[in-house]
């Protein structure tokens, strides 16, 4: 276990960033965002403050160019007849560049254990095979420095789902760090967090391993005080789906959702995405980027299927963190974060999803 | 409040109404939802309080469409796009039974929490309520005035009239105590290197999620432009590129001159984008350019880019 | 002028939204007249200025465009009658939006330009070109995808 | 179960090596890879991601069989953005190809030495002809095969020429052919698919595979439920939207399967697991 002074934070930083990229969140426009650091960025309030979006960006980004494509297309009179041998007239020539794969280290600090649980479900999805290479090869690189959570929400509600915001080091994080008064609790967890503590060792102090069992005691209380840390998930989970698929809360709850992507786009573990094209200057590149299950288009074929309306694709993306990838992976795809609970323009959101359910089989016990 | 649900309940078992819209109690001290409550049993749930501020005029698009009347609780800016609804022929207003609630400003749930974690009740928020709310949180309790706390939105408020209702309940206040084009001036006099560093650093941040475009009651089209994939407008890159910045530009064009500045799109944006900031630019240029105008004020006025003189003045030129 | 010093010597790429009655018959007369303008004007024909969305302008700078213009038929002169005097209202309040967001507003510009003004025409685009080469390069609402 | 190679996400290049016009809306594009060779090996009822690139890229069965060792088909009806472009496209064009993906049909397991019962409507052909022909090239393993097709018209029958001169002349084959409405110049069955599976009244000793458009999937169904087949005795192809192929875009999830990467191939049991939402 080390330590060092939150005001020197800043020198730390900048060391990091010497040798690597480094990613943290960032205070911009008056929100809270991860991105990359630079010097004299603002970095006040990033201890405490929970992240717009969370950090599945550092392995996920929201647009990645995938490939370029380049067209050469020859007109057939201009054709020399050598080449209209053995009916392969050329007309159109495309010749693929693969985007680099992520080759160099870099390190993403001020995750939560919540956000950590959140890239522990998206290797599920990208590391299951086929492996997903850009995302894996961003996996291997990434060193994660998590954060225990000082000041938990009322939004939060990750234990619920096992997590233990108090203590990262139990999370897939490579070093776990607490706030302990005016100083930053470091430790070093994986090999990868290990070297990386090795480079900055210089500015750390030593500091016994029981400076964060305070920190730790304190987070743990304060979980027990929030209000929906005592959501019950029973009834989820593995092999629920007939049961919930047809219930008829769906109908009852759905109706102020908008439709827009909000919730997907801040959650740490929502994965699904989009591949288009975009017609550049001297070629074709192929992008991926984040879409909703909750858009109208995601699903849409020519003829019109599936998943025609609100009701059924609001449905869709709180089955699938709940039901579906619990069968499929042995894991619920929600960690607790919180975030679509704060973000909701209509202030719907899993909890409340949950509670319905809940509060419908009381009823219906009541009623029996 | 249990006056309003009194009056909500008698309507439904009347049969004056086969539904009302309203909003649900939330499961936290400030989330209600916008709700459809179909039986006055279910009533019980309604809510009205400082932190209903979502415009629930959009919701009467699908509502007017089912059998018989609905009944839609909504504050006075809401009248607003409700009547250029109307002008659009987007709702029918005879399946429509308005309660024009009274409003005097709503709160802002981002400005409470800043320095409020962990909130597990705030009271004083109601029509009848006191100038302070007080907030109660794990870590400590804590008084905030009412004012203080108000959207953004609220403090140019356009007045505590109802501009189309069939029965008033709660009286309503106007909060205007800021320029309604004060912000969008600032921006102007600033040198073009500034202006768009200004607006870079906020749009940078928009992730598009279309929370703005769905919320917006004159955003109404079946099917919007962005997403349409049979033309080159469905990009969903952002970050990196001039999308999102395009988008708001166009979004905003396309609302202008019917947007009523109902101010849900900044209200709703999760990254605290001010996108009524290009609302309020066009707004203040129709007003400049082709004389002053309010939409929804009146639902049988000309929108003015629909509408053209001989003598209007160039592009280019600054009126 | 050696091959290079044309590399370096910055050429605006303007695109030119030319209603089909009038401005685009203007832009055939300033040709066939030999009325010289740049040729970096890339013409697009329309058929009226009020088939202009503003989208096509937007995505005309995002492409690397430094400068638009849009021409069509003199006010109460348009061939649809109306098309012209909406398009005026529409692109007051986009170059004013423009101009808000940190956008030049001698990057835009609309011209009434009728098939009997080959001169103005020729005259306009060389104005305006000069215009956007003071102006420099548009940097602001270019895709970075399109960058060379 | 993925041989995609090194990158699941990254194509290869294919190059058209020959285009056939089988109906006015269908086309069979020969594919290649651009040295000669096959593209890559296949099950039959497997799938491959086909792009134009700048326009877009789509899902479609392979519709040769693996038996095939020179190239690999694509039968390709026009109804979008991308099938149009495609279309447009001539001999020596190059697309880019990737896949196989999905699983395929039981044809080294359940379907070994069995009766197999071919339905098939219209373009739903296609993922249909690479098992026909499957096991006709290895038609020692498989017993009886019958195969009801039918089209809207007789110029809509897609692989006519083949069911013809291949099909309708191997042994122990019968192949029966419908058209929807009356036509001059047609002397064969006329009538909807459904209604002539039941004239026919096949016995139950067989495996059936069917598709087609879902509405004649789901009466092609109530008909073999009727003649006694169970729901483990019938197989067809589901059909979403699909962006990567690989079970991660999220977008042809239905329950806890992925239609790219646990389907397209269902047996009807399996389906009825799923909630309803194909």
């Amino acid at each position: 276990m080390y330590k060092i002074a939150i005001k020197d934070l800043n020198t730390l930083f900048s060391k990091i960033a010497e040798e690597q990229e480094l990613i943290l969140p960032i205070k911009k426009a008056g929100q809270y965002n991860f991105g990359v650091y630079e010097e004299g960025c603002d970095i006040d309030g990033i201890l405490t403050n929970k992240t717009v979006k969370s950090g599945k960006d550092a392995f996920f980004p929201q647009f990645e160019t995938l490939y370029n494509v380049r067209k050469k297309i020859t007109p057939a009179d201009e054709l020399e007849n050598g080449e209209e041998a053995a009916n392969t007239k050329i007309r159109t020539k495309l010749t693929i560049e693969a985007e680099a794969l992520k080759d160099k280290d870099f390190v993403i600090f001020g995750m939560r254990a919540c956000d950590v649980k959140g890239v522990e479900v998206l290797d599920q999805v990208f590391l299951t095979d086929p492996v997903d290479n850009y995302y894996k090869a961003r996996r291997e690189h990434g060193i994660i420095v998590a954060l225990a959570c000082h000041e938990p929400e009322e939004s939060c509600f990750c234990t619920v789902f096992g997590i233990d915001p108090a203590d990262p080091s139990k999370s897939k994080a490579d070093v776990a760090t607490w706030i302990v008064g005016e100083e930053l609790c470091w430790k070093p967890i994986t090999e990868k967090g290990e070297a990386l503590t090795k480079k900055i060792e210089s500015l750390l102090a030593s500091a016994d391993d029981s400076a964060v069992d305070a920190e730790i005691a304190n987070i743990t209380s304060i979980m027990d005080k929030l209000p929906n840390t005592k959501l019950s998930l029973e009834g989820w989970g593995k092999g629920k789906t007939d049961e919930k698929f047809n219930s008829d809360v769906w109908q009852k709850i759905y109706t102020p959702c908008l439709g827009c992507g909000t919730c997907t786009f801040v959650c740490p573990t929502c994965q699904c995405y989009d591949i288009k094209d975009y017609t550049t200057k001297d070629g074709i590149q192929r992008y991926r980027c984040w879409d909703s299950c909750m858009y109208s288009d995601f699903t849409l074929m020519a003829g019109g299927q599936n998943r025609t309306s609100q009701v059924q694709r609001f449905r869709q993306r709180f089955m699938h963190k709940l039901v579906y990838f619990p069968d499929r992976y042995d894991m619920y795809s929600c960690v607790g974060c919180g975030r679509c609970v704060d973000k909701c323009p209509q202030s719907l959101n899993i909890v409340k999803v949950i509670k319905a359910f809940e509060n419908e089989q009381k009823e219906a016990g009541a009623n029996v | 409040m249990q006056g309003l649900i009194d009056r909500l309940t008698a309507l439904l078992s009347d049969g004056t109404v086969a539904r009302v819209i309203g909003w649900k109690k939330g499961d936290m001290a400030y989330n209600p939802e916008p709700h459809m409550f179909e039986t006055a049993e279910s009533l019980k749930d309604f809510v009205y309080d400082g932190f209903c501020g979502a415009n629930l005029s959009k919701m009467m698009i699908e509502a007017s469409k089912l059998e018989g009347k609905t009944a839609v609780c909504l504050k006075p800016c809401d009248t607003y796009s409700f009547n250029q609804l109307i002008r659009e022929h987007r709702v029918v207003r005879e399946n429509a039974y308005i309660i024009g609630v009274g409003c005097r400003g709503k709160l802002d749930i981002e400005k409470i929490k800043k320095g409020n974690k962990g909130i597990t009740s705030i009271s004083g928020t109601e029509l009848d309520g006191s100038d302070d709310i007080k907030i109660e949180t794990i870590y400590g309790d804590k008084n905030i005035s009412y004012k203080d706390a108000l959207l953004d939105r609220c403090h140019v408020c356009k007045g505590k009239d109802h501009m189309i209702f069939d029965e008033v309940w709660g009286e309503s206040k106007d909060t205007a105590d800021q320029e309604r084009f004060a912000e969008v001036e600032k921006i102007e006099a600033m040198t073009p290197e500034e202006k768009f560093a200004f607006f870079r650093n906020e749009l940078s941040k928009c992730i598009r999620c279309n929370a703005c475009r769905n919320v917006c009651p004159a955003c109404s089209c079946r099917k919007c432009i962005f997403d349409n994939t049979k033309f080159d407008a469905q990009q969903k890159a952002n970050v990196v590129s001039f999308e999102e910045r395009m988008f708001h530009i166009i979004r905003a064009f396309h609302v202008a001159g019917r947007c009523t500045d109902c101010g849900e799109c900044s209200r709703v944006c999760p990254e605290g984008i001010p996108l009524h900031l290009f609302n309020r630019k066009f707004i203040k240029d129709i007003d400049k350019f082709y004389g002053e105008f309010q939409a929804g004020k009146d639902p049988e006025a000309q929108s003015p880019l629909t509408d053209f003189t001989f003598e209007d003045i160039e592009p280019g030129e600054r009126g | 002028m050696s091959m290079n010093e044309e590399k370096t010597e910055f050429r605006p790429l303007i695109v030119a939204f030319c209603c089909n009655w009038c401005s685009y018959a203007g832009a055939d007369l300033a040709g066939s007249s030999r009325l010289s303008y740049p040729a970096d004007v890339k013409i697009i024909r329309v058929p009226c200025s009020g088939r202009v969305n503003p989208m096509f302008i937007l995505r005309a700078f995002e492409r690397g465009a430094d400068g638009v213009i849009i021409c069509g038929c003199h006010p109460g002169d348009c061939h649809y009658s109306t098309g012209n005097y909406y398009a005026r209202r529409r692109m007051t309040l986009l170059f004013s939006m423009l101009d808000y967001m940190g956008v030049e507003n001698g990057r835009t510009r609309v011209e009434w330009c009728s098939a009997a003004e080959g001169v103005k025409f020729s005259n306009t685009m060389n104005e305006f070109c000069e215009k956007v080469k003071s102006l420099g390069k548009s940097v602001r609402l270019g895709d970075i995808r399109c960058k060379d | 179960m993925c041989n995609c190679g090194h990158d699941s996400l990254v194509p290869q290049i294919g190059i058209i090596t020959g285009i056939t016009q089988e109906t006015p809306d269908v086309k069979t594009f020969r594919v290649n890879a651009p040295d000669g060779g096959k593209l890559f090996e296949h099950m039959p009822g497997q799938c491959a991601m086909v792009c134009v690139p700048g326009v877009s890229e789509g899902m479609f069965s392979i519709t040769s069989s693996p038996t095939n060792k020179e190239f690999q088909e694509f039968s390709i009806k026009k109804c979008g953005i991308l099938t149009e472009q495609l279309h447009s496209l001539q001999v020596g064009d190059e697309v880019t190809v990737r896949g196989p993906y999905g699983n395929n049909f039981p044809v080294e397991t359940e379907f070994k030495g069995k009766n197999l019962l071919f339905i098939a409507g219209g373009i739903g052909l296609a993922p249909l002809r690479s098992v026909i022909n499957y096991c006709l090239d290895n038609r020692e393993n498989y017993g009886r095969i019958d195969i009801l097709y039918g089209s809207r018209s007789a110029d809509d029958l897609v692989k006519l020429k083949e069911i013809q001169e291949v099909w309708m002349k191997a042994p122990n084959v019968n192949v029966y052919l419908t058209i929807d409405r009356e036509q001059e110049g047609w002397d064969g069955h006329v009538g909807f698919v459904p209604t002539y599976l039941k004239e026919i009244g096949f016995s139950t000793d067989c495996i059936g595979i069917v598709c087609g458009p879902p509405i004649m999937i789901k009466f092609v169904l109530q008909g073999l439920k009727e003649m006694g087949f169970t729901d483990e005795q019938i197989y067809t192809t589901l059909e979403l939207r699909m962006k990567c192929g690989i079970g991660k875009c999220g977008r042809c999830n239905i329950g806890s399967k992925f239609v790219c990467k646990d389907g397209p191939v269902f047996r009807f049991d399996q389906i009825d697991e799923l909630p309803n939402e194909y």
